[in-house]
């Protein structure tokens, strides 16, 4: 018969028991703590900015009166500019993805454009705004119009589209592929009937989610000139333009009081804005993840 | 049985040559698609080399690399040392991991080892909007903020200064390093955790002994990715932390880092061709070379993390 | 069971060989493979039952590491001949596998996926042949009034089914099946056994099973893998009774696997 | 490139007329750039500007003087703001372009240095401490260093950054272009230097007056002692007399020539500017021009014509 | 094979009930499980034979949506009373998995897991306590020599034998094993089972099998599960001669599952 060497002391299980309850506690408070800033951040700009924050302030142009100041032309901006940068975007990303997944051979060189993607990805948006800046508005003469902040931005969420894309792609699962490959289905085929319809809700998440990053994005735009007055809706990608963020930071920097409240204004729109984009992505990746 | 379909597949088949001609396009179309990405790599090293070079025909380069003042402005006697401008960098970088990587780590073990699956759906994307705040927003917030609620603990504490824009920045990467630490975690499998809670392990033990050892470079590499994300950062610094290089890591002072210098040159439009123009490729230069081996080691970390299993 | 059309031979293998890069997955394997009739594979776990149904098909090339030696003929013709395509052998060779893995797409559009890739369009022949591979496959009765509906909504014994009636969409001649039942209840076991035997009629069948009475239910005959080698093939009646290799009877009396 | 827009017909004896209805049936673009100081004005006019002639595009940037000018020599703006007369460099750079160009004096503008409303011992400033003050060469670094029976704290400076005119301004007429201090913090936000100031009991800070109009409650303007010796605070009055110098400065918009004889977009958008410069820059917080100096100016663009 | 101290019970379940959110997974359980013998659990796949021998280690409530109703007795006393720690249970009831889970540490640190958390750190007792699982586990003759190697370049068997050995390191009452062979080839799977037989002298042992033959080689008693029911529970030896239900000798026969 076996002795027994190992004597389980209830009271060390008890005190086991014991640090475990305050882990748990002490990683809650940790994860409240974000939440918590997140709140006081909201709160202090609601308040702020409510008072700003009316029908006008939607539709009207900037303007030296706090009380007729708007955010039309940022709003348009911001559309434009996103018109430029999420068919780009996307499509060389998406593009881009499918070719690592389904056709890259497992090379130097593709392990070399994958490395390549996800430093890209750590890039900081001011090396991108330089680069739009030398090449977009100088080198191809661009100037500082939104098909130049377009296409900066494209660039700048790229890498993010890409590696959306191929987790989205990875997920589909090999089953999936055996399905069709079975019933004689060529390379293309099987990316056009199953990898694009499976992998569309994972990429729409992410190409909404870094689409967002595109929209709260203002030091790459900034370096590119996109801080003006403008009082009318662009016309074509040469136009002039502002956005969102800039806006909010050119009324920030007013001398004005006033102007601070009608940032706070302007971060609530944009604010409102990203969380929607959010919680669309939300909704997306909730309603279409575990299917298989 | 009359083979219907088989004649018809067969019919079309003999039909169709278009089909292989789009078999062979699409992998070209997609690998120059793929390609892009170096050629925007290329772009970006190539502008950066280009007036770097120049800035370096006007500065001695080991001025640039060694010298510890930075008073690129004026105009009679202007100094190029980098350093200033590497030390308030990372100062920033080092308050926001001080922030981050605690309650970052602690959100990622709780999510992914104590919460509820319903927990957690509400919590990460709450937490993820931490990291969409747009950079503005947070600049505004650190400077209106912050700074006075740390000036009521800290009297002396200037209303620019690293701590406040270091705190905020972060904040922001809270979600990054939980929810990259977190998908580590959770790539840890359950078997695991069953193997450790089948012997008795409490559910701390399982995540400080189980989970967080076997998830360990997935978790470095999120720190490392933070880190990059808190070095690049712009709009917060350029916003809160004032624009005075100064040299050393003292965080109540105020500080300028490579980012917010390279904004404020560009938003006071330096005259294309000065030294202080093509100091912003240099210094652009640099916060590229940072990030590349930054995203180096992370990868190098998560690429451990994926073979572990 | 055996009668005359028997000795026709859809699949004749001969020396096969089949390396997973250095493992030695298939070895020297020769099978001649009946028209019209069902074949079972069985064999321990990881014995290659799954590697050589794959290759019938030409499924395995999908592994990146694979290399293979040696002759397989479908109908006279070596499958690896560079004159016929994958495509088309995969078009006359159906494959079940062993999760049911329908596309999360509408029960109509599982069905007529085959035969739209292969460019018939015309909606009065899809909808024909929607009906009669559903038929084939035993589901009519049971989808006929949801046929839009998403094939995930249904049970797995169904979506098993609606993967055999998949494949006949596109007229085959042979049906491999991987496991088809393995991961399904008694009763749709039953279910998809019956249709086996239903099927055989028209088609050429080989299963690979673990379950050992399964093959000696339906299949007219068995090859016993192990290691990657065929220990013993023959009529499954001769096998299960009076097997020739000491290795079989272990086998089949539960000693391993 | 901005200025070149299809001409919509309208010849110039229509435009009189036009200007007054603000029917605006102008279209067209204007692109305008440079001083964050004179934004302020031409974003008030070109707000007026935009409600009488809607399909007129003003684009108005904030590039700061310097910048402006540059790209005013680059030829992609028609109009350059600048919070200081241009520079001999950059008219020799416009002449090598072949640009022809005309200056116009829009507003004035009191620099004011400014303390913490906290701070309770500066009571003016002469222009030498204030050049000591500031300047990289001097000792001073506390206010006991300026004057006797100041606290001995180190000061805090506050200053818009390089490329701003309101710095060339200082620097030249403060410190004969010698090195500013370098301990500076420089920005070209001037609402930094407002907040910096604010919130430092030993800040000290330049910029232009408005910032200080609307933040009479967070700092305190500091009187200078001008070339009479009186401790002269800058307000509408002392700027237009020209009493609170050598602080006040005047503010400028650069105008191409070619694009007002040939484009009516920025011919309306310079006549509009002319004509309201003076109430706008009263709104926005600078200090109005003599009303002779508009009629001549307005004279002046008619010329171009 | 019977003896006197098989009437010693281990447990005691009586009227148990469990459900995963709305599925009823296991319904009205009563079952005595002796002291000190191998009870083996069978049953066709989802019948519940995971969820109920998780259930009496208290695992199961890692699932979130987990409802239970009923009780279980574990030497005398209700598991679900909150005066003694799950922790303390599962350190008194082994367990063994279908899929070997060694932790990614050498193979001495997975021996010592156990006993270190429960707070042992004296370098000899852990030495001790690692050879003699080792050997318990009829593992030690292998890796003695490579102790600080990691437990993953062990081969399937190994590992499995490895997971036993961690499980015997904290000297429990009972070890629960859920398909412990499954995942082995023939000759892992024969070391495993004359281990348990080697085992049952010291321990309860209470295993999950697929594997009816396996089930009658090594168990004493054997319980029928079926749809999360207990359709026969009895010594195993009468079970496979002489069911009482015809499920169970359908079962037995191979005619599902
Ligand atoms: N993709 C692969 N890469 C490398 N080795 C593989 C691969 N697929 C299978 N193998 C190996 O080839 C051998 C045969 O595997 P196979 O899947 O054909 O076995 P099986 O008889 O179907 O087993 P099971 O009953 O478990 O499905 C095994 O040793 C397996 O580890
Ligand atoms: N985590 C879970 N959540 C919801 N349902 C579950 C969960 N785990 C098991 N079930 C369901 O409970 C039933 C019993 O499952 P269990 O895993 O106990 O079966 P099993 O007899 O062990 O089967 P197998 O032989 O396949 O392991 C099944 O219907 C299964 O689908
Ligand atoms: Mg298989
Ligand atoms: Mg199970
Ligand atoms: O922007 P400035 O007016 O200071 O040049």
């Amino acid at each position: 018969m076996k002795e027994k060497r190992i004597v389980i002391n209830e009271n060390k299980t008890n005190r086991r028991v014991a640090y475990n309850k305050i882990g748990r506690v002490l990683f809650f408070l940790s994860t409240a703590f974000g939440m918590i800033v997140l709140a006081t951040l909201l709160i202090r700009i609601f308040t702020q900015g409510i008072g700003y924050l009316n029908w006008n302030f939607l539709t009207n142009y900037a303007s030296r009166r706090p009380e007729d100041a708007g955010i039309k032309a940022a709003i348009a901006g911001t559309v434009w500019v996103m018109g430029i940068t999420i068919p780009v975007s996307l499509i060389l990303g998406v593009g881009t993805a499918i070719y690592l997944e389904e056709y890259a051979p497992r090379n130097r060189l593709t392990r070399f454009i994958e490395l390549n993607i996800s430093n890209l990805a750590g890039v900081p948006s001011v090396v991108f705004g330089l680069l739009g800046l030398t090449v977009f508005v100088r080198f191809f003469a661009m100037g500082r119009s939104i098909l130049a902040g377009g296409l900066t931005m494209s660039l700048l969420i790229l890498p993010i589209i890409v590696v959306a894309a191929k987790e989205a792609i990875r997920s589909i699962p090999q089953e999936q592929y055996e399905a069709a490959y079975a019933m004689g289905a060529t390379k293309w085929q099987i990316i056009r009937t199953v990898v694009l319809p499976a992998a569309t809700p994972g990429i729409l998440t992410g190409a909404i989610l870094s689409l967002s990053r595109a929209v709260g994005e203002t030091a790459s735009l900034l370096m590119i000139g996109a801080m003006a007055f403008i009082a009318y809706l662009p016309d074509s990608i040469y136009s002039s333009f502002t956005v969102l963020p800039i806006q909010i930071f050119n009324w920030a920097g007013r001398p004005q009081a006033a102007f601070q409240a009608v940032a706070a204004a302007g971060s609530i729109v944009l604010l409102v804005i990203l969380i929607l984009m959010n919680s669309l992505a939300i909704v997306i990746r909730n309603k279409y993840t575990k299917r298989y | 049985m009359q083979p219907t379909i088989r004649e018809l597949i067969k019919e079309k088949k003999q039909a169709r040559s278009s089909n292989s001609r789009i078999e062979k396009t699409m992998p070209k179309v997609f690998f120059l698609m793929a390609a892009f990405s170096i050629l925007v790599t290329i772009g970006i090293v190539y502008t950066l080399l280009i007036e770097t070079f120049y800035f370096f025909t006007q500065v001695s380069f080991v001025d640039f690399i060694t010298g510890t003042e930075w008073y690129p402005f004026f105009g009679n006697d202007p100094s190029f040392g980098i350093w200033p401008l590497v030390s308030g960098t990372f100062t920033i970088a080092a308050i926001a991991m001080m922030v981050a990587v605690p309650l970052g780590l602690s959100s990622a073990v709780y999510l992914s080892e104590y919460a509820s699956e319903r927990n957690r759906k509400i919590i990460k994307p709450i937490l993820e909007v931490l990291a969409g705040v747009p950079t503005v927003v947070y600049g505004l917030f650190a400077l209106t903020f912050v700074t006075p609620l740390l000036q009521s603990f800290i009297p002396t504490l200037p209303i620019f200064n690293a701590l406040s824009p270091g705190i905020v920045v972060g904040i922001m990467i809270i979600p990054q390093v939980a929810s990259l630490s977190q998908e580590a975690m959770n790539a840890v499998p359950q078997a695991m955790r069953d193997g450790a809670f089948a012997l008795g392990a409490t559910r701390l033990e399982v995540a400080l002994k189980i989970v967080i050892p076997g998830s360990l470079s997935g978790i470095i590499s999120s720190l490392v990715l933070a880190l990059s994300r808190a070095i690049g950062e712009t709009m917060i610094v350029a916003t809160a932390a004032g624009s005075t290089p100064n040299m050393g890591f003292n965080p109540t002072e105020s500080i300028q880092t490579m980012t917010a210098y390279i904004v404020q040159v560009s938003m006071g439009d330096a005259t294309f061709g000065s030294t202080i123009y093509y100091s912003i490729y240099a210094v652009g230069m640099l916060l590229f070379v940072f990030t590349l081996l930054m995203n180096i080691i992370a990868n190098y970390f998560s690429r451990r993390f994926r073979e572990v299993y | 069971m055996k009668n005359q059309e028997s000795e026709k031979l859809i699949y004749s293998v001969k020396d096969f060989n089949l390396w997973y890069g250095d493992t030695h997955a298939l070895k020297d394997i020769s099978l001649d493979i009946p028209h019209k009739q069902v074949t079972a594979i069985i064999g321990p776990s990881g014995c290659g039952k799954s590697t050589f149904i794959k290759t019938l098909n030409r499924m395995v090339e999908l592994v990146p590491s694979v290399k293979m030696k040696g002759d397989i003929n479908y109908k006279e013709s070596n499958i690896f001949d560079s004159k016929s395509s994958v495509e088309t052998l995969r078009t006359e060779v159906g494959m079940v596998f062993q999760k049911p893995n329908p596309f999360p797409k509408s029960i109509y559009d599982n069905i007529a996926y085959g035969p739209r890739i292969h460019g018939i369009k015309n909606k009065t022949i899809l909808n024909e042949v929607v009906e009669k591979s559903l038929k084939g496959a035993a589901l009519w009765d049971e989808v006929k009034d949801r046929l839009n509906e998403n094939a995930f909504g249904l049970s797995g014994g169904q979506q098993q089914r609606l993967c055999i009636a998949r494949a006949l969409a596109v007229e085959p001649d042979v049906i491999l099946m991987d496991e088809p039942t393995s991961a399904l209840d008694p009763l749709s076991t039953a279910k998809v056994e019956d249709l086996i035997q239903e099927l055989k009629k028209d088609y050429s069948i080989i299963i690979v099973t673990h379950n050992m009475q399964q093959a000696a239910r339906i299949s007219d005959k068995t090859a016993f893998f192990l290691n990657g080698e065929v220990v013993e093939f023959d009529a499954t009646e001769k096998m299960y009774s009076n097997p020739n290799d000491k290795r079989t009877d272990d086998y089949i009396s539960g000693k391993f696997g | 490139d901005g200025g070149n827009t299809e001409d919509t017909g309208s010849e110039d004896t229509e435009t009189e007329g036009t200007a007054e209805e603000g029917t605006g049936d102008i279209s067209g673009s204007v692109q305008i750039d440079g001083s964050s100081t004179v934004f302020p004005i031409l974003e008030a006019v070109g707000e007026e500007f935009s409600i009488a002639y809607p399909d007129v595009q003003a684009t108005i940037g904030i590039s700061g003087t310097g910048g402006g000018m540059e790209r005013f020599i680059a030829g992609e703006t028609d109009i350059a703001n600048a919070s200081r007369p241009m520079k001999d460099e950059e008219a020799e750079l416009l002449e090598e372009a072949g640009i022809e160009f005309t200056e116009f004096q829009i507003a004035l503008d009191g620099l004011s240095v400014v303390v913490n409303s906290e701070n309770d011992w500066v009571d003016y400033l002469t222009l030498e401490e204030l050049a000591m003050i500031w300047l990289d060469s001097s000792d001073v670094e506390t206010w006991a260093d300026v004057r006797e029976g100041w606290p001995d704290e180190e000061i805090l400076l506050f200053s818009p950054g390089t490329d701003s005119g309101t710095y060339d301004y200082f620097d030249e007429v403060i410190l004969d272009g010698e090195q500013i201090d370098r301990q500076a913090t420089l920005s070209e936000d001037d609402n930094v230097l407002v907040q910096g100031t604010a919130g430092s009991l030993n800040g000290l800070a330049y910029f232009g007056y408005a910032y200080y109009a609307e933040n009479q409650d967070t700092v305190k303007i500091v009187p200078i002692e001008n070339s009479e010796g009186e401790a002269v605070t800058p307000d509408d009055q002392t700027v237009q007399d020209g009493s609170y110098e050598p602080l006040s400065r005047p503010l400028f918009i650069y105008v191409r020539n070619d694009s007002v004889s040939e484009d009516d977009a920025v011919y309306e958008f310079t006549k509009y500017t002319l004509e309201m410069a003076g109430e706008m820059a009263s709104e926005v917080g600078y200090v109005a021009l003599d009303d002779a100096i508009y009629e001549e100016n307005l004279e002046l663009l008619e010329s171009l014509r």
